[in-house]
C-alpha cells in the first residue's frame, strides 16, 4: 500500500463542499476545494433567504466563504475540473483541469474596473437571466475569490480590460493547465442543476414572461436581484397582485423520467411566498397549487402553518393541467383539477418550483472520477450510509447524493468530511501550512507612532478622492509618523513596503486608508504581524465602498468625508493595544451521550481518527432505536448493520462504552469538560475536550383510535415486528397517518413515518399479497428517492386516502369488528370499512431525558423538545456552546441513513476541536475590570453566549468572562452600567475617540 | 430664392484647397482638421437643430494628412446611418463623400449632387406632430453615442476587423456589425429610458407606451440602466414603481 | 444658515455582520447617496452604548444612525439586535431632555443584500436631518 | 541665427541642410509660393539649383512612400524658385555688420558660398577667395547647362552677394594667399572648402592619348567655353553621376554613340537611377561588368578601349561586390574619345600640410568642421570627398554656425541637430499598390518645355502639396503661424480610464499611456486631427482649440446666418 497522503479534493465549492473543505481544513488536512465555475459559493449565493428561519442567505454564507477563502489550508481551484483519478482510498492521483480564465488571480484585485468598461454584454447566470453582465465578470459581488474571469465565448478580444486594468492582471495568452494532485480523499459535492421547465411546455415558460422559476423569483427577491428586491412582474414592471406557485415541476414526474421528489420544493415555494408577501408592499395573494406538502424537516410543518395561518397563503392541491396567457394583460390563466372540478383562476404571475437534476456533467464526473450513477444520474450511494459511493475513497454529500436541502447538505458535507479524516488520521497536519512569526514587539511603553497608507485602488479611490491630499492631511494629525500613499495597497509588493516603512520608522500603529476592513483586514493584520507587531494594532478606513465609490460626482465631498475617515481611524489607532488570542488546551478525547446508531457512528468515527471516546448508554445494550428495526425500504438488512456496527465500537479500545449508564454531571468548557458518569452504582469521572448528543428519540405511545384499548390496534413499529416474527395475517389493514405529530400538541411532522407505512405496506404486500392495504394520509411525503416506493405502493395496489384535521377517519369497535370511517374526497362521501389491523404511524417524539441533558449541558431546546442547533441551516450538529455538538434523533426525527450522515458530522465537527492540542480563540473578546465591577449580574443576563460567570472576589461577586466562550459582540459593555466590562478592541474609549474625532473636522 | 434645403457639410482641412471651396449659399461649410474629428454627436446634434442633410467631405486613402484618420471618419458614418436608421431618419441625409486632391474635382458639384438627391425627402422637420418625436429620437440617439459602450465599440472597429484582436483572431465585419447593431440597438432604447425618466419619473408601462418597446423588454434594460447606476426607483405609486434618472457628474 | 446650504453631518454605528456589509455592497453597486454619513463600525448593534450616541450629539452631530441585522434572527449574536432596539427606543425619550429631537436618532435594520437600501436610508436621513436644521447643542454655540 | 528644433520630421531630417520642407510644402499648399522660397532660403541659398540637380534625399524619406509614391519636393522647390526668378524677386540688402570679425572663406562652391551666405546673415564681414573667374564651383562649372542652367547659378549667387559678401576670384589659394597671410589680413576665421577639382586617374597604359579627357575636366572646359573635337563614337568609363552628366553632354555635342562602361552591374551604380534612366531615354549605351585594361592608342589618338569581363564576388566589408576580372575576356571598343569619370581627387598641394589627412582629404571633424588649425574650419567635397550640392551646404551652415561659435567664444560641438524624427510604424499599414503620377514631376522635359509647363502647374503643384501629409507637427511651419490653426488634445485625466483607444487609433503615434495609466499627449507630435477627441469613450479628450463644444457653436452660427 502507497503511502497517504493528508490531502483531501472537495469537488463543488457550494454550501456543501465548503463546510467538507473548512471542517477537513479546520482539523488538520489540506483542502483542494474544486468548482467548475469560477467563484465558489454555489446555489445558496443565489437565494435571497433561507427557510425556515428566514435568513438572508447571503448574510449567513458569505462569512463561511470568506473563511474558506483564506483558510491557510484550503487551496481554491476554481473554474477547473476532473480529467480523471488514479490510485486508491489514501493515495489518490487527480488530474485536474484549471481551466483558461485570462486572469492572473494573484494580481487581480477585484475592483471592477474591468468590468465597467467591457463593452460586450451577456447574460448573467447569477441572475438566472434576468439581468447582464460583461463579457468580464465575477459571479457576483461577495464571490470568492473575487477574480474576474472572461467569458471566452463572448468576448471580442478589444483589449480593454487590460488596458484598464491598473493591476495588469489581464493575460489573454492564459492556457488550460493540467495539474496532479495526490490526495487521499475525494469528496463529491457538485450540487445539482434545476430543472428547466421548457420541457413542460403546457406551462409556458419561456413564452410567457410572468411564468419563471423558483430561483428566478429568488433572484426577484434579492435586494441584490435584477429588480433591487422589489417583487414585479417580468412583462411590466409591475407588482403583481396575486401570485401562485406550480408544485413539483419536473419532480414526481414519471412523464418525463424524474420520478423523484425533490425535496426542497415545498419549502422554498412557502418560503417565497412568504417573502413575497413581505416584500411587496402592497397586499398580495399567493396561491401554492401542490400535491403533497411536504414540509417534513425540523420545524417545516410550523413554519407552513404560520404561512397559512399568519400569511393567508392558499394552498390548493391540485396538480395544474396549463397554463395560459392572456395577451392583452399578460395574466396568466391556470387550469386545474380541485375535487374533480375543473377550475380557471387568474394570476398575475407564476412561479414554477423546479425541481433537482443531476448536475450537468455528472456523467463526466462519475466517469473521471470511477464512481457510480443511478438511474437518475445522481451519485448512486450506500442507502444506509448516504455519504459513500460505489468508490472506496470517494465521498459525496449535497444534492448530488439525491435531492435535499441545505441543513442536511451541510450535515452530509461534514459526515463525508469524517469519512475523509478517517482515511488519511495518521497524516493529519502533514500538509498544513504553519508559519512563523518574528517575536512580538512590546510597544506597551511607546507612544504611539502610526503609519497611514492610502490606497489609490487603481482609480477606484484615486478617481474621486484626491488621495494625495488626504495622504497630506493624514501627516497633520497627531501621533502620525509617516504617510504615504500606493496605487495598491493591498499588492504584494506594498505588503513589503508597509513591514519596511514598520521598521524604517519604527511604527508602532497602523492605518490603511482603502477598501472594507471585511474582505481586507487580515491581510494587513498578517502584514503587521509579519513586522514584529501585535495583529490588533493596525485599523483600516473604509474610503472605497463607503466613500469613493458611493460619491463618485462629488470628489470634494468624497475627499474630506476621506479625511474624516482617516482621522476617526488614526483617533482608534492611537488607542489600539495589543491583544492576546487567549488559547485552551483541548483533551483529545470525546464524550458521546448515546449508544444508538447515531451515537456508535460518531464514536467509530472519531476512533477511526485515534480520539479516545467516552460512550455513555443508558440502556442495558447498544443499538437504541435500532434494535427493533427489521427492514428498510432500499432492502438493506439493519439488524445485520447494527451488528456490525456494534462489533466495530468493540473492537476499537480506544472506545469505552458504558452501559446502563447515566451522565450525571457536565463542568468545564470546550476542549475541557470535566464529566461524572454514573456507572454500575459507582460515580467516574471523565475528562473530555468535546461532547457529542445522540440520545435519541422515542416512538409516542397513541391515545388516539383505540389503541392500547384494542390489541388489533398498532404502530407501525409493532406492526414491523409482527411481521418480523410471521405473526402476521389480516385480510384487510388500515394504516392511519400522523398519530401524535402535526396536530395541536406536536405541530412537526415526524419525517420517517410515511416512508415507514409504505415500507410496510409493501412488505404486506409482498407477504400477502391479497391483502388490503388502506393508507390514511394528510400529505404523503415520500422525500427525496422515497418517492419510488410511493409510486411502486399505488402500483401494487395500495389505497391511500387523504385526510384533513377537519374530517380525520375514525375508529370503533362494532361488535367484534373493528370500523373505520373516512371521508373521501373524490367521491364527496363517507366510507366505512372493516380492518383486520388498524396501523397508527406514531409520531417520533423526543427523549424525555431530553430537559435533564439540556440543563446540564446549558444548551436548548425547541419548544417540542428536540435539541436545539445552533443554526437550522448552517450549522445543524453544532450548539451554539462551542465543543458540544449533536446527531441523530436527540435532533429531529430522521432515517437511518441521514442519522449516520450526521454523526459522522458530529464527529466531524468535534475532530476540528479535537484534532488541536490548543485552541486559539478570537482577541476581540470582553475583559472586565473586577475594581470596576459591582456584580450586579446585568452582563451575565445579557450575554447571548452563557460567557460571563459571577465568581466570588473579597466576599463579593465579581462578573469573569469565560474566554472560550465569548464571541466579542459587545453587548455586555454598553449594557455594563459601571462600564466595568469592555469588549476589547472596540473599548467605549476607543469607540467616544472615533465619535469625537468623526466630529472635529 | 426660394428656400433650399438646410445643408451642413463637414469637410476636411485638407480636402479642398481653401480656393475651392464654393457652395450655393443654404450650405454652410464647416472646416474640421480631419474627417476622422467628427463626433458622431456633432452630427446627430446638427440634425437635432434642424438641418436638412449633412454631407461630409473626406480625404479618399490614402490622401488623409492623418494617415488614417478619414477611414475612422468612414467608420463613424457608417455607424452614423445605422443610428439613423433607427431614429427614423432617411439614412440619405448624411452623405460621406472622399475625395483625392489630384481627382480634381470640385466641391460645388459634390454638394449640388447631394442636394439634389436629398431635396424629394423636403425639410427634416416637417412642422407636424411628429418632428416632436423624431427630436427625441435623435436626442436619444446622442446619448447613446456619449455612453461608452458605443465608443468603446466603435473605437475599435478597425482593430477588430481589419487587425487582430487580442487573442490574434480577426472578427469578421459581418460579425462585428452584428455586435454594434445589437449595441446600438440596447443603447438606443436605454438612452429614450434614460431620457424619459429624467424629465420624470415613469412607469415600466408609461416608457413602453411611449417609445414602443414591449415592457417585458423595457424592464430588462432598466435592470441594466440601475446596474450601471443610472437609474433609481423614485417611489412606488400602488403596484407601479416609477424610475428617474439618476444624476450623473 | 438656510436649508439648501446645511449639510448635516451624520455618524453612523453599523454592525459588521449586516449593516456594515450592507453599506459596502452599496459601495461595490455604486449606488450614489450623499457624503454627509460618517461609518463607525461595530461588531454587533448590541455594542452601541447610548453613551456613543450622546456623545456623537454632544460633539456636533446632527444625526446618527444605528443599523444592524434584521428581526428577529439575522443577528450574528442571536439577539443583539433586539438589545439595540430597546435602547434606542428609551434613549429616543432621554434625548428630548436634551433638547435634541428623537427624530435625529435613526435605528435601521440593514442586511448584506440590501445595499440599496443603505443608501436609501442615509439619502432619507439627510433630507429629513436638513428640514429639521443643526443639532440645536450647536446652534447654541457649544460645539 | 535661430535656434535648432531638436525634432524634425522625416523629409527635413534626412536632408543634409534640414531644409524645412514640410513648411514650404504646407505654403504651397495654400499657394504661397513667394513664403515657400523665403522659408527654404532660411536653411538654403539655392532653391533653383536644388530643385533642379538635388538627389533629394527628402524625398526619400517622405512618408508618403509608404502609401504610394513620396511628395515631389524637388519639383515643388524648383517650382516655386522658378516662379519667383520669373516674376521678379524682391531686391536683396545687405544685412548690416554685427561683427568685426572678418572671415574668410577659401572657395566658391556650394559649402563655401552657403558659409558665406550664413555668415553674411549673422552680420560677419565674409570674403569669398575664388579660383576660377566664376562663382559657383562645381555647380557652375560641372554641371551640364541642361540640367543647371547657368543664369539659375549666378542668380542664386547674386543673392548671396547681395547680402553684402565680399569676392576675390581668380585668387589662388597656396599660391596668392596661404592661411597665415590671411591671418596677417586679419582674418580671425578661415573656411577652407575647395573641394575635389582633380580627376581620378584611371592608371591604365594610354591614358595620356589624345582624345582621352577626364569628365570634370570635359565638363569644365565646356563651361568655361571651350570648344572640344569629340568625335562620333565616346565611352565613358564610371558608373557616376559625372560619369552620366558626361555621357549626356557628349550625346548633346553630338556624338553618335554614347556608351558607358561600368565595371559592376547596374545595381550598384552610384549615380541616381532616375538620371541612368535619362541616359537611357537619351540614347546613351550601357555596357555593366566591363574594365578597361588599356587604352589602343592610333597616331597618339584614341582609337579603341580593350576591356576584360568581370564578375562579382562576395559582397566585402563596404556591402558592394567587388568586381574581379575574368581572364581572357580582353575585347575592345572603337571609339573616338574615352571620358574616364572614376571619381575627383582633391588638390592637396596647396594646403597646410597639418590638415592633410591620410586618405587624401582634409582631416577635419565630421561635426564640428574643425581642423588642427584653431580659427580653421575645412567642409565639402575637399574633407568628405566627393559629395552631393546639398551635403556641400550642409557643411557650409555647420561651418558657420562653428565659425560663429568660435568667434564668439562658444563651445563648438554643443547642441548639434539631433537628427530624430517622430516615429510611426508604418508596418501597420497595409501598402497598396498605387502608382501615382505625380503633376509636377516632369524634368525630362527640355528647359523650355519645363518654363512652359510651369505656368501650367500651378495649380498642380498645390495639389501634389496636397499630397504632404505634415509628418511634423504644424509649428513646422514658422512662416505663418497665423496661416493655419494649430491645435492639440487635451486629457482631461480625471476623465480617462486608460483604456487605450487613443493610443491605438492615434495615427502619429502621439498618445501613450504615462505610468499612472493615464492618457498622455505628446505635443510635439499631437497634430490636432481629433480623430481621438470623437472616440474618446469616457469623453476625457479635447482638442484645446477646437472643442466639440466649439464645433457645435459654429453649428448653431452656420444656421443663424442661413436663418437670416
Amino acid at each position: 500500500m502507497g503511502d497517504k497522503v493528508g490531502a483531501v479534493l472537495v469537488v463543488g465549492g457550494g454550501v456543501a463542499g465548503i463546510q467538507a473543505a473548512l471542517d477537513l481544513a479546520d482539523s488538520g488536512f489540506r483542502v483542494y476545494l474544486l468548482d467548475e465555475s469560477p467563484s465558489i459559493g454555489g446555489t445558496m449565493a443565489q437565494l435571497d433567504k433561507t427557510f425556515p428561519t428566514n435568513d438572508c442567505a447571503m448574510c449567513i454564507l458569505a462569512p463561511k466563504l470568506v473563511a474558506a477563502g483564506r483558510h491557510p489550508n484550503i487551496h481554491l481551484i476554481t473554474h477547473a475540473e476532473i480529467e480523471g483519478v488514479e490510485g486508491e482510498p489514501g493515495n489518490f492521483k487527480v488530474k485536474v483541469r484549471r481551466k483558461a480564465r485570462y486572469v492572473d488571480p494573484e494580481k487581480c484585485t477585484g475592483c471592477g474596473v474591468c468590468a465597467r468598461e467591457c463593452p460586450i454584454e451577456a447574460i448573467d447566470e447569477y441572475d438566472e437571466g434576468l439581468s447582464r453582465r460583461s463579457a468580464i465578470y465575477v459571479k457576483y459581488v461577495q464571490a470568492v475569490p473575487r477574480t474576474y474571469i472572461i467569458d471566452r465565448g463572448k468576448c471580442i478580444g478589444c483589449g480593454t480590460c487590460k488596458e484598464v486594468c491598473r493591476a495588469g492582471a489581464i493575460k489573454y495568452d492564459d492556457k488550460d493547465e493540467v495539474v496532479e494532485l495526490p490526495v487521499g480523499a475525494i469528496i463529491l459535492a457538485p450540487g445539482f442543476e434545476e430543472f428547466n421547465p421548457v420541457v413542460k411546455s403546457e406551462y409556458g415558460y419561456k413564452r410567457y414572461p410572468n411564468v419563471v422559476t423558483s430561483i428566478e423569483f429568488e433572484r426577484i427577491l434579492s435586494a441584490s436581484g435584477p429588480y433591487g428586491g422589489v417583487v414585479l412582474r417580468p412583462s411590466d414592471g409591475r407588482i403583481p397582485r396575486k401570485i401562485a406557485f406550480i408544485q413539483c415541476v419536473g419532480s414526481r414526474d414519471a412523464q418525463i423520467g424524474n420520478e423523484y421528489c425533490s425535496a426542497a420544493c415545498c419549502m422554498y415555494a412557502i418560503k417565497e411566498a412568504i417573502i413575497a408577501k413581505e416584500h411587496v408592499p402592497t397586499k398580495l395573494d399567493c396561491t401554492i397549487f401542490y400535491m403533497d406538502i411536504r414540509a417534513y424537516g425540523k420545524d417545516f410543518e410550523k413554519y407552513y402553518k404560520r404561512a397559512m395561518e399568519e400569511y393567508g397563503i392558499r394552498f390548493v392541491r391540485a396538480r395544474v393541467a396549463s397554463i395560459d396567457e392572456d395577451p392583452v394583460t399578460r395574466n396568466l390563466i391556470v387550469k386545474y383539477v380541485d375535487n374533480e372540478k375543473p377550475c380557471e383562476e387568474e394570476f398575475d404571475m407564476i412561479i414554477l418550483s423546479v425541481g433537482m437534476r443531476p448536475p450537468k456533467n455528472a456523467e463526466k464526473l462519475a466517469r473521471a472520477v470511477g464512481i457510480e450513477l443511478n438511474k437518475y444520474g445522481f451519485c448512486l450511494t450506500n442507502p444506509l450510509s448516504s455519504i459513500e459511493t460505489t468508490k472506496p475513497g470517494v465521498f459525496v454529500c449535497g444534492a448530488f447524493a439525491g435531492p435535499k436541502d441545505i441543513p442536511e447538505s451541510v450535515a452530509q458535507a461534514s459526515g463525508a468530511a469524517a469519512k475523509a479524516m478517517s482515511i488519511i488520521a495518521s497524516e493529519r497536519g502533514k500538509l498544513v501550512a504553519v508559519k512563523e512569526y518574528p517575536p512580538e514587539k512590546d510597544v506597551s511603553k511607546e507612544e504611539p507612532r502610526i503609519g497611514v497608507f492610502i490606497c489609490h485602488c487603481g482609480i477606484n479611490i484615486g478617481g474621486y478622492v484626491n488621495v494625495p491630499e488626504v495622504t497630506e492631511y493624514a501627516k497633520t494629525l497627531p501621533n502620525v509618523v509617516y504617510a504615504e500613499h500606493n496605487l495598491y495597497t493591498c499588492s504584494e509588493d506594498t505588503q513589503k513596503r508597509i513591514k519596511e516603512k514598520i521598521i524604517e520608522h519604527n511604527l508602532n500603529r497602523v492605518v490603511v486608508a482603502s477598501c472594507t476592513p471585511r474582505t481586507h483586514e487580515p491581510l494587513f493584520r498578517e502584514t503587521v504581524r509579519e513586522a514584529g507587531l501585535n495583529e490588533y494594532l493596525f485599523e483600516m478606513a473604509n474610503i472605497r465602498d463607503q466613500c469613493s465609490w458611493v460619491h463618485m460626482h462629488e470628489p470634494k465631498a468624497a475627499t474630506e468625508k476621506a479625511k474624516d475617515l482617516v482621522r476617526s481611524a488614526v483617533a482608534k489607532a492611537r488607542m489600539l493595544r495589543p491583544l492576546k488570542k487567549p488559547t485552551v488546551s483541548v483533551i483529545p478525547v470525546a464524550l458521546v451521550i448515546g449508544g444508538g446508531v447515531s451515537g456508535m457512528t460518531a464514536a467509530v468515527e472519531l476512533a477511526k481518527q485515534g480520539f479516545e471516546v467516552h460512550l455513555v448508554e443508558r440502556e442495558k445494550d447498544l443499538g437504541g432505536n435500532l434494535k427493533r428495526i427489521y427492514y428498510l425500504l432500499e432492502g438493506e438488512d439493519p439488524q445485520k448493520y447494527m451488528r456490525n456496527l456494534i462489533d466495530e465500537v468493540n473492537k476499537y479500545p480506544s472506545i469505552h462504552v458504558y452501559l446502563g449508564a447515566e451522565v450525571v454531571e457536565v463542568s468545564g468548557f470546550v476542549g475541557n469538560f470535566k464529566s461524572k458518569i454514573l456507572h454500575g452504582g459507582g460515580i467516574k469521572e471523565i475528562e473530555h475536550g468535546v461532547i457529542i448528543v445522540a440520545t435519541g428519540a422515542t416512538e409516542y405511545k397513541p391515545k388516539e383510535y383505540l389503541y392500547g384499548v384494542d390489541p388489533r390496534v398498532i404502530t407501525q413499529r409493532e406492526l414491523e415486528e409482527k411481521i418480523y416474527r410471521g405473526l402476521f395475517d389480516a385480510k384487510t389493514v388500515a394504516m392511519i397517518q400522523c398519530v401524535g405529530a402535526r396536530n395541536e400538541e406536536n405541530p412537526n411532522c415526524s419525517r420517517i413515518c410515511c416512508s415507514e407505512a409504505i415500507k410496510n405496506a409493501l412488505k404486506i404486500k409482498e407477504i400477502s399479497p391479497e391483502t388490503e392495504v388502506y393508507i390514511f394520509y394528510k400529505d404523503v411525503r415520500s422525500y427525496g428517492f422515497k418517492e419510488e416506493y410511493y409510486h411502486e405502493a399505488l402500483k401494487k395496489g395500495i389505497v391511500f386516502i387523504n385526510y384533513d384535521d377537519a374530517r380525520k377517519p375514525t375508529v370503533m369497535r362494532e361488535g367484534e369488528r373493528l370500523k373505520l370511517i373516512f371521508w373521501e374526497p373524490v367521491l364527496q362521501h363517507e366510507i366505512e370499512i372493516y380492518p383486520d389491523l388498524v396501523v397508527l404511524s406514531a409520531a417520533v417524539v423526543p427523549n424525555p431525558d431530553n430537559k435533564k441533558v439540556a440543563e446540564m449541558l446549558k444548551v436548548p431546546l425547541t419548544k417540542d423538545g428536540f435539541f436545539l442547533e445552533a443554526h437550522m441551516k448552517l450549522r445543524p450538529v453544532d450548539f451554539q456552546t462551542d465543543g458540544v455538538f449533536l446527531c441523530g434523533l436527540a435532533h429531529g426525527p430522521k432515517p437511518i441513513d441521514e442519522s449516520v450522515s450526521q454523526a459522522c458530522a458530529a464527529a466531524a465537527r468535534a475532530a476540528t476541536i479535537l484534532s488541536k492540542e490548543v485552541l486559539e480563540l478570537e482577541g476581540i473578546i470582553a475583559t472586565v475590570n473586577e475594581d470596576l465591577c459591582g456584580g450586579c449580574r446585568i452582563c451575565e443576563s445579557v450575554c447571548p453566549f452563557g460567557a460571563i460567570e459571577m465568581v466570588e472576589k473579597d466576599g463579593g461577586l465579581v462578573a469573569k468572562v469565560i474566554e472560550a466562550l465569548c464571541k466579542g459582540c459587545g453587548t455586555c459593555g454598553s449594557a455594563c452600567p459601571t462600564k466595568a466590562i469592555s469588549p476589547q478592541h472596540f473599548t467605549t474609549e476607543q469607540i467616544l475617540s472615533q465619535v469625537r474625532a468623526i466630529l472635529a473636522g | 430664392m426660394e428656400a433650399g434645403l438646410r445643408i451642413i457639410c463637414f469637410i476636411c482641412d485638407w480636402a479642398f484647397p481653401e480656393w475651392s471651396i464654393e457652395t450655393p449659399p443654404n450650405v454652410s461649410v464647416i472646416q474640421v482638421k480631419c474627417i476622422g474629428r467628427l463626433d458622431p454627436i456633432i452630427i446627430l446634434e446638427a440634425f437635432a437643430r434642424g438641418v436638412d442633410g449633412v454631407i461630409v467631405v473626406g480625404c479618399k486613402w490614402p490622401d488623409c494628412h492623418f494617415i488614417d484618420g478619414s477611414l475612422y471618419g468612414e467608420r463613424t458614418i457608417r455607424l452614423l446611418k445605422k443610428i439613423m436608421a433607427l431614429t427614423g431618419l432617411e439614412t440619405e441625409r448624411l452623405r460621406l463623400e472622399m475625395v483625392s486632391p489630384i481627382e480634381n474635382r470640385s466641391l460645388s458639384s459634390i454638394v449640388e449632387k447631394f442636394i439634389d438627391d436629398i431635396k424629394d425627402f423636403g425639410p427634416l422637420f416637417k412642422g407636424k406632430e411628429a418632428d416632436k418625436e423624431l427630436l427625441f429620437n435623435l436626442q436619444a440617439a446622442e446619448q447613446a453615442v456619449t455612453w461608452s459602450r458605443l465608443r468603446m465599440l466603435s473605437g475599435r472597429e478597425r482593430k477588430l476587423t481589419e487587425k487582430v484582436n487580442v487573442y490574434g483572431e480577426r472578427i469578421s465585419q459581418e460579425e462585428y456589425d452584428r455586435l454594434i447593431e445589437e449595441a446600438l440597438e440596447e443603447e438606443y432604447i436605454r438612452s429614450k429610458i434614460y431620457l424619459i425618466t429624467k424629465g420624470k419619473p415613469a412607469s415600466v408601462e408609461e416608457i413602453s407606451r411611449r417609445i414602443g418597446v414591449d415592457s417585458f423588454l423595457v424592464l430588462q434594460h432598466i435592470v441594466t440602466l440601475r446596474r450601471k447606476g443610472l437609474l433609481g426607483v423614485d417611489r412606488i405609486e400602488g403596484y407601479t414603481p416609477l424610475y428617474k434618472a439618476l444624476e450623473v457628474g | 444658515m438656510s436649508e439648501e446650504d446645511f449639510e448635516p453631518v451624520i455618524v453612523g454605528f453599523l454592525c459588521n455582520w449586516c449593516s456594515y456589509a450592507g453599506a459596502d455592497l452599496a459601495g461595490v453597486s455604486r449606488i450614489q447617496y450623499p457624503p454627509n454619513i460618517r461609518v463607525i463600525r461595530v461588531m454587533c448593534s448590541g455594542r452601541v452604548d447610548p453613551v456613543f450616541i450622546l456623545e456623537a450629539f454632544k460633539s456636533g452631530a446632527d444625526g446618527v444612525l444605528v443599523a444592524g441585522c434584521h428581526l428577529p434572527s439575522d443577528c450574528h449574536y442571536l439577539a443583539g439586535n433586539f438589545k439595540a432596539l430597546r435602547r434606542v427606543i428609551l434613549l429616543k425619550r432621554v434625548l428630548k431632555e436634551f433638547g435634541i429631537e428623537p427624530e435625529r436618532l435613526w435605528l435601521e435594520w440593514i442586511s448584506a443584500s440590501e445595499g440599496d437600501k443603505f443608501a436609501k436610508v442615509v439619502s432619507e436621513m439627510v433630507k429629513e436631518i436638513k428640514k429639521l436644521g443643526p443639532n440645536p447643542l450647536k446652534r447654541l454655540g457649544g460645539k | 541665427m535661430r535656434g535648432y528644433v531638436k525634432k524634425f520630421p522625416p523629409c527635413r531630417g534626412a536632408c543634409p541642410a534640414h531644409v524645412n520642407v514640410q513648411a514650404y510644402v504646407c505654403l504651397i499648399q495654400m499657394g504661397k509660393f513667394r513664403e515657400a522660397v523665403e522659408v527654404i532660403r532660411r536653411d538654403l541659398p539655392f532653391p533653383a539649383i536644388c530643385g533642379r540637380v538635388c538627389f533629394s534625399p527628402c524625398e526619400d524619406a517622405c512618408s508618403r512612400i509608404n502609401i504610394d509614391q513620396s511628395v515631389a519636393i524637388r519639383s515643388l522647390k524648383r517650382l516655386v524658385a522658378d516662379i519667383e526668378r520669373e516674376q521678379g524677386r524682391v531686391a536683396v540688402k545687405p544685412v548690416p555688420k554685427k561683427y568685426d570679425e572678418k572671415v574668410a572663406i577659401i572657395g566658391a562652391g556650394p559649402a563655401g558660398l552657403a558659409a558665406a551666405y550664413e555668415l553674411a546673415k549673422l552680420g560677419y564681414p565674409v570674403t569669398v577667395f575664388e579660383r576660377m573667374p566664376e562663382l559657383g564651383g562645381m555647380m557652375r562649372y560641372c554641371i551640364p547647362d541642361y540640367r543647371l542652367e547657368k543664369f539659375v547659378v549666378k542668380n542664386e549667387i547674386d543673392y548671396i552677394l547681395g547680402l553684402g559678401v565680399e569676392v576675390k576670384t581668380g585668387v589662388e589659394f597656396g599660391k596668392d594667399i596661404t592661411v597665415d597671410s590671411l591671418k596677417r589680413d586679419g582674418y580671425k576665421a578661415i573656411f577652407i572648402a575647395i573641394g575635389a577639382q582633380l580627376s581620378a586617374k584611371l592608371n591604365i597604359p594610354g591614358e595620356d592619348l589624345e582624345g582621352v579627357i577626364h569628365a570634370v575636366d570635359f565638363l569644365r572646359s565646356l563651361a568655361l567655353g571651350k570648344r572640344l573635337n569629340i568625335g562620333e563614337t565616346v565611352a565613358v568609363i564610371g558608373g557616376g553621376n559625372t560619369a552620366i552628366d558626361a555621357a549626356r553632354t557628349a550625346k548633346r555635342l553630338g556624338a553618335k554613340r554614347v556608351m558607358i562602361l561600368y565595371r559592376r552591374s547596374r545595381e550598384e551604380m552610384p549615380a541616381h537611377p532616375w538620371e541612368v534612366e535619362m541616359a537611357e531615354k537619351d540614347g546613351v549605351k550601357f555596357y555593366f561588368l566591363v574594365a578597361p585594361k588599356r587604352i589602343i592608342g592610333e597616331g597618339g589618338r584614341v582609337r579603341a578601349v580593350e576591356c576584360l569581363r568581370m564578375r562579382l564576388s562576395e559582397p566585402d566589408e563596404t556591402g558592394r561586390r567587388r568586381p574581379i576580372p575574368i581572364p581572357f575576356t580582353e575585347h575592345q571598343y572603337e571609339v573616338d574619345m574615352v571620358i574616364p569619370a572614376i571619381g575627383q581627387v582633391v588638390e592637396i598641394s596647396c594646403l597646410p600640410p597639418e590638415i592633410i589627412g591620410k586618405n587624401g582629404l582634409i582631416e577635419a571633424d565630421p561635426v564640428t568642421l574643425e581642423t588642427k588649425i584653431p580659427g580653421v574650419f575645412a567642409g565639402g567635397d575637399a574633407v568628405t570627398g566627393p559629395a552631393s550640392i546639398i551635403e556641400a551646404v550642409g557643411a557650409g551652415k555647420r561651418a558657420a554656425l562653428s565659425i560663429h561659435r568660435y568667434l564668439r567664444g562658444e563651445a563648438i560641438e554643443e547642441e548639434r541637430i539631433e537628427e530624430t524624427t517622430w516615429v510611426k510604424d508604418w508596418s501597420l499599414l497595409e501598402k497598396k499598390e498605387r502608382r501615382y503620377e505625380s503633376p509636377v514631376e516632369k524634368p525630362h522635359l527640355s528647359f523650355e518645355e519645363v518654363r512652359a509647363y510651369l505656368e501650367r502647374v500651378q495649380r498642380a503643384a498645390r495639389f501634389e502639396a496636397f499630397r504632404c501629409l505634415g509628418c511634423g507637427p504644424c509649428a513646422e511651419c514658422l512662416a505663418g503661424v497665423d496661416l493655419c490653426v494649430k491645435d492639440k488634445a487635451i486629457v482631461d485625466e480625471s476623465k480617462c480610464v486608460g483604456c487605450n483607444l487613443c493610443v491605438e487609433i492615434c495615427p502619429f503615434g502621439a498618445i501613450v499611456k504615462n505610468e499612472s495609466g493615464v492618457a498622455q499627449v505628446n505635443e510635439e507630435i499631437c497634430k490636432g486631427c481629433g480623430t481621438c477627441a470623437a472616440r474618446c469613450p469616457k469623453e476625457a479628450i479635447t482638442l484645446e482649440n477646437i472643442s466639440t463644444d466649439k464645433i457645435l457653436s459654429a453649428l448653431s452660427n452656420a444656421l443663424v446666418v442661413r436663418v437670416v
